[in-house]
């Protein structure tokens, strides 16, 4: 944990609701993919967690959707300074890729699998990625992906764009080593169903401190009470106890 | 004596903050990041007798200078307080710790209270019997004024260690509580714990908090913290502790001004991990702009007016 | 009727967006600036049997997110206000307005009900019995469930007028307050009044107000606010107006969905002094957004979950 | 009463810890000298009433002090906008200033007497302008009331600068047929014991709305109840009862 500020260069509109913002900054020790920065924003006490999305150099992306009043306010910004705890999480863990490693993410689950798939096809592996969206207008990064070089699938539940259906319509047919995934609960679910094979899942939970401090993101985990913020977000899916 | 000393139950603190329980841990977090016995001291996490998970998530919502929190007590027992939390504490911080305790009856306090009491490292104990993120537990301690000095009692029967109640702001009257606590034997007064608060998901039309009911701290309750540490202050003769939403070094002279001793430091620290230790920093340039030599003499001195 | 539409103890109410007591005078000064019949309706300053000044000044302060207020009740007295407030006020507001009422006794109650239960004008009694700037006086009805009980009843035998009470937060058990209001006879329960809360002024070392403490309000207040409203609406079958903090449309529907049938607006009126009627005009908007078809049907909304 | 929203075009230090702002905007109803606005800042609860020191055209001038948090943060702003509540209050009298009238300010007093002057001026009287300040470095405005072609005295207490003493020490031997005056409550109090004849003072007191709404701000006068916001804040030498 480190607390930065960083410089606001870019501020846009990617999809219907979703934002990237580049930042610039000291962008030590986050290097791991499936981290994340806490975001203090003006007129709200808590911070916001945001998942890293790509850290090159000085520069940090992030893409997050305006789902309430503060990232909302975070929309609004054009230029200035932004107060962030960086690198906290535990990240995914790279060497269980496996030469074949699948990433699936869904709508704001995709951002923190660009990093990770940077990474894994830095390693020279060959990266196959699933993302899922609701609806044509809330497509965003699968040129992204492409450019990496990796394989990629686009789904759409109302198939206005890429394969029509849910991510786990997609994996069917698939050959992996390993899989990373991050998304709503329901996709979660559904992955961890219809996966065959081990995985890392990145949870989401409401945060009163993003460091470890005031144990407001506990879960239950097959190895006792885990702090989503410290212990995870990542955690491997035979650690999780999957609930109803 | 530093003008930043003040004097608690016959402890010399080398300054008045002191991080709250359950926003500090067992302190090794914060220790990551700076020297936490530059701190007057902290307040561990509340501690059961059993270990804890506490509420379902969500735990935590968000309002207006400040937040509802409804951990519920999360904690490893206090048997593993004292094996394991208490000697890896021992490797960053070297000063008499608060411990923070809770139960669900008198019971329970006691015994508590009866295990930790003899570590070492432990300088005061610190009774929580104002928890509003438990039911049939701390509040209904916190809310009623004998139940209150029963449980003030059976700790002070078992301690020889200075006995700081900590009370619930969710009475109509805390001065008549802290006037208990203080006939049954307590050595300080700290307040205030969270107020009870709500927020509803207007998406789900659901309480946010899985609990219902949070607990709320922060800013937003610096008005009534002050107003009670007031009044607790004219009530009793024992120390007093102040917090409740101090987030600056004004905060911290405002509430010693009120009557408070020392403060606490809680919600600032979740959103600022550096909070108490820059109030800290900031208490000499704070006090020379208000001509303050030493602040032991300014405690309650808003009241001499 | 229409999706805005509420029924406040048999009055329906075009919308449920209600100016509070004391931020709104007479309504003329606002008259000035928007139409003020377009709001549901409001309350009128607190009116007591004689003419009073209030304390002294200051009797304002700031806090984070809401401001202290220590205006004491000033108000020309119920006959001023029946001979010169209303007939001035019915040159601009044609809606039943709400009457708030306040006294240092049970009589002084029942005399001031009884003045003006009669003016056609009035379509509500709202009964202030939790006013904390004012010694002796409402506040202490308002923390002890027999004398408020006291109250309603002799208010309930001068009028045949809706009685709402309207309720102190400094309590306990605030069910409790209302559970003893609505068997004496109230036909509503509003809440909250102010929170009791203090601020000292650093350079002088005394509080900042003439009256040492005042009632808190604003923002920062919502979370007790809709914590209490839950509660109350939990305790008693009469309506429950919801207020304390209210400043979007987004805070409206949360109060309705704990429980509120309408909403007063208090110190948001102070600070933009538009604010009730742009809180009214984003209701459709925001209703339109959560999928909301109209406001009756989600009054108490949170608590079918 | 209106809410306006004007531009910040300049923000300079006066003097110490004084501060001159100048905003662009609808300066309309904000005519009369001794009114003033309601500044609503970020991050603060309620506005800041400040008195308006010059309005030109589209141009208006405030001139206030950093003493507390607010003023600190408006000192800080050095573009963007600003919501003001305009044209609060009553203002002075200029029909009775009589051929000769006498302004005394003191300190951050005086903003409201340059706008006087200037109309004052502006009707071809010759106006007298005390102003009173500590010392030296908190000296401001003096060339500006000279380049109306008023008469200028300055007093500081410690007489580092103009004629040492208050600004009661300035009045001996003065001629004069009316006074307008602002400042802190003692310089009010002595002016209304030593300045002989008829004049007009402005009182402070804190303000929930500053409009009239919540009686935050009321003085006993020998007409009544008045509110400092609403009737005031300029008040007759006669209306104000004076306590102690
Ligand atoms: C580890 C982690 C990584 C995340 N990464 C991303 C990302 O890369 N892109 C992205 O768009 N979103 C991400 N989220 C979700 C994001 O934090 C929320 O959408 C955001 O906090 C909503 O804030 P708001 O003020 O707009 O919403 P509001 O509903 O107004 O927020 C109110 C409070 O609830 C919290 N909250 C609301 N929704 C969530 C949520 N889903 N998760 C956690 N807290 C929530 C807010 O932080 C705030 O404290 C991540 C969440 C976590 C825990
Ligand atoms: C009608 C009127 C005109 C004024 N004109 C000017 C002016 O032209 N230039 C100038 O420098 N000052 C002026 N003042 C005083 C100015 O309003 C205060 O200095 C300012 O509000 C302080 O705000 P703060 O946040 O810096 O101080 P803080 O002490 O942090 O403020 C806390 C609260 O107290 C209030 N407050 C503090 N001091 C005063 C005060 N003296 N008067 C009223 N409210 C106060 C603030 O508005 C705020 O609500 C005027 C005051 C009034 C009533
Ligand atoms: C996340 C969280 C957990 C808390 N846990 C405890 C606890 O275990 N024991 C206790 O006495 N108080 C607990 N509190 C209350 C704080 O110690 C403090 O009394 C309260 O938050 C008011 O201070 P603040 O406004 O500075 O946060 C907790 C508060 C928060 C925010
Ligand atoms: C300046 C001021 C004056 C008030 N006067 C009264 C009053 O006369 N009678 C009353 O019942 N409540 C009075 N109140 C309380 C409000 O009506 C309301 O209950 C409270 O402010 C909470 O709402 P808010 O947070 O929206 O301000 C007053 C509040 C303020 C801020
Ligand atoms: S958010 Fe505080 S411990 Fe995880
Ligand atoms: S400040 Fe509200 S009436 Fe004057």
């Amino acid at each position: 944990m480190q607390e930065k500020v960083f410089e606001i260069r870019e501020n846009t509109e990617i999809a219907k609701d979703v934002w990237e913002i580049r930042l610039t900054g000291d962008t030590s020790g986050m290097d791991k993919p499936g981290q994340f920065v806490n975001v203090s924003l003006p007129g709200f006490f808590l911070r916001r967690p945001i998942s890293v999305c790509c850290v090159k150099g000085q520069e940090l992306t992030l893409i997050y959707k305006t789902v309430g009043k503060g990232t909302g306010t975070l929309a609004t910004l054009r230029e200035g300074q932004l107060n962030l705890l960086t690198g906290l999480g535990n990240g995914y863990d790279l060497e269980r890729a496996g030469n074949a490693p699948l990433l699936i993410g869904g709508g704001v689950g995709v951002p923190p699998l660009y990093e990770l798939a940077r990474q894994l096809t830095a390693r020279g592996l060959k990266v196959q990625v699933i993302l899922g969206f609701n609806s044509s207008c809330d497509v965003f990064y699968e040129e992204q992906f492409h450019d990496l070089g990796c394989d990629v699938t686009v789904t759409t539940v109302d198939g206005s764009y890429g394969m029509k259906g849910f991510v786990t319509d997609a994996l069917e047919g698939r050959v992996f080593t390993y899989y990373y995934t991050c998304g709503p609960m329901p996709m979660l679910k559904a992955v961890r169903q219809k996966c065959h094979g081990d995985g890392e899942f990145s949870l989401e939970e409401r945060m009163g401190c993003g460091f470890g401090a005031c144990m407001g993101c506990s879960c239950k985990t097959t190895g006792g009470y885990k702090r989503v913020c410290r212990e995870g977000p990542v955690f491997r899916k035979e650690e999780i106890l999957w609930e109803n | 004596m530093g003008k930043l000393n003040v004097d608690l139950c016959g402890i010399m603190l080398e300054n008045p903050v002191i991080p709250a329980s359950g926003t500090f841990g067992y302190g090794y977090e914060f220790a990551q990041w700076y020297d936490i016995n530059r701190l007057g001291t902290f307040s561990f996490k509340g501690t059961t007798r059993e270990p804890r998970f506490g509420n379902p998530t969500p735990r935590i919502a968000e309002c207006p200078s400040g937040m509802l929190n409804a951990v519920g007590l999360q904690n490893p027992g206090v048997r593993a307080v004292i094996e394991e939390e208490l000697p890896r504490m021992s490797a960053c911080f070297h000063k008499p710790v608060m411990a923070n305790i809770s139960g669900f009856s008198v019971e329970e306090y006691r015994e508590v209270a009866e295990q930790l009491s003899p570590c070492p490292q432990i300088g005061w104990l610190e009774v929580n019997i104002s928890c509003p993120n438990v039911h049939g537990g701390g509040m209904a301690f916190g809310t009623d004024p004998k139940a209150a000095a029963e449980v003030v009692r059976a700790v002070r029967d078992v301690t020889e260690k200075p006995v700081i109640v900590k009370l619930s702001p969710n009475v109509t009257s805390i001065a008549e509580m802290a006037r208990a606590c203080e006939a049954a034997g307590a050595d300080a007064i700290s307040l205030i714990n969270t107020l009870l608060g709500m927020r509803i998901d207007l998406r789900r039309r659901a309480p946010i908090l899985a609990n219902t009911m949070g607990g709320f701290s922060g800013p937003a309750v610096f008005p009534v913290a002050l107003r009670m540490v007031w009044q607790v202050y004219d009530a009793v003769k024992i120390p007093v502790i102040g917090m409740g939403g101090i987030s600056t070094a004004e905060d911290v002279i405002e509430m010693m001004l009120a009557g408070a001793t020392a403060v606490e430091v809680g919600a600032a620290n979740l959103v600022n991990p550096y909070a108490s230790l820059e109030i800290l920093e900031a208490l000499p340039e704070v006090m020379e702009r208000y001509g303050i030599k030493s602040l032991e003499e300014i405690i309650g001195g808003a009241h001499r007016t």
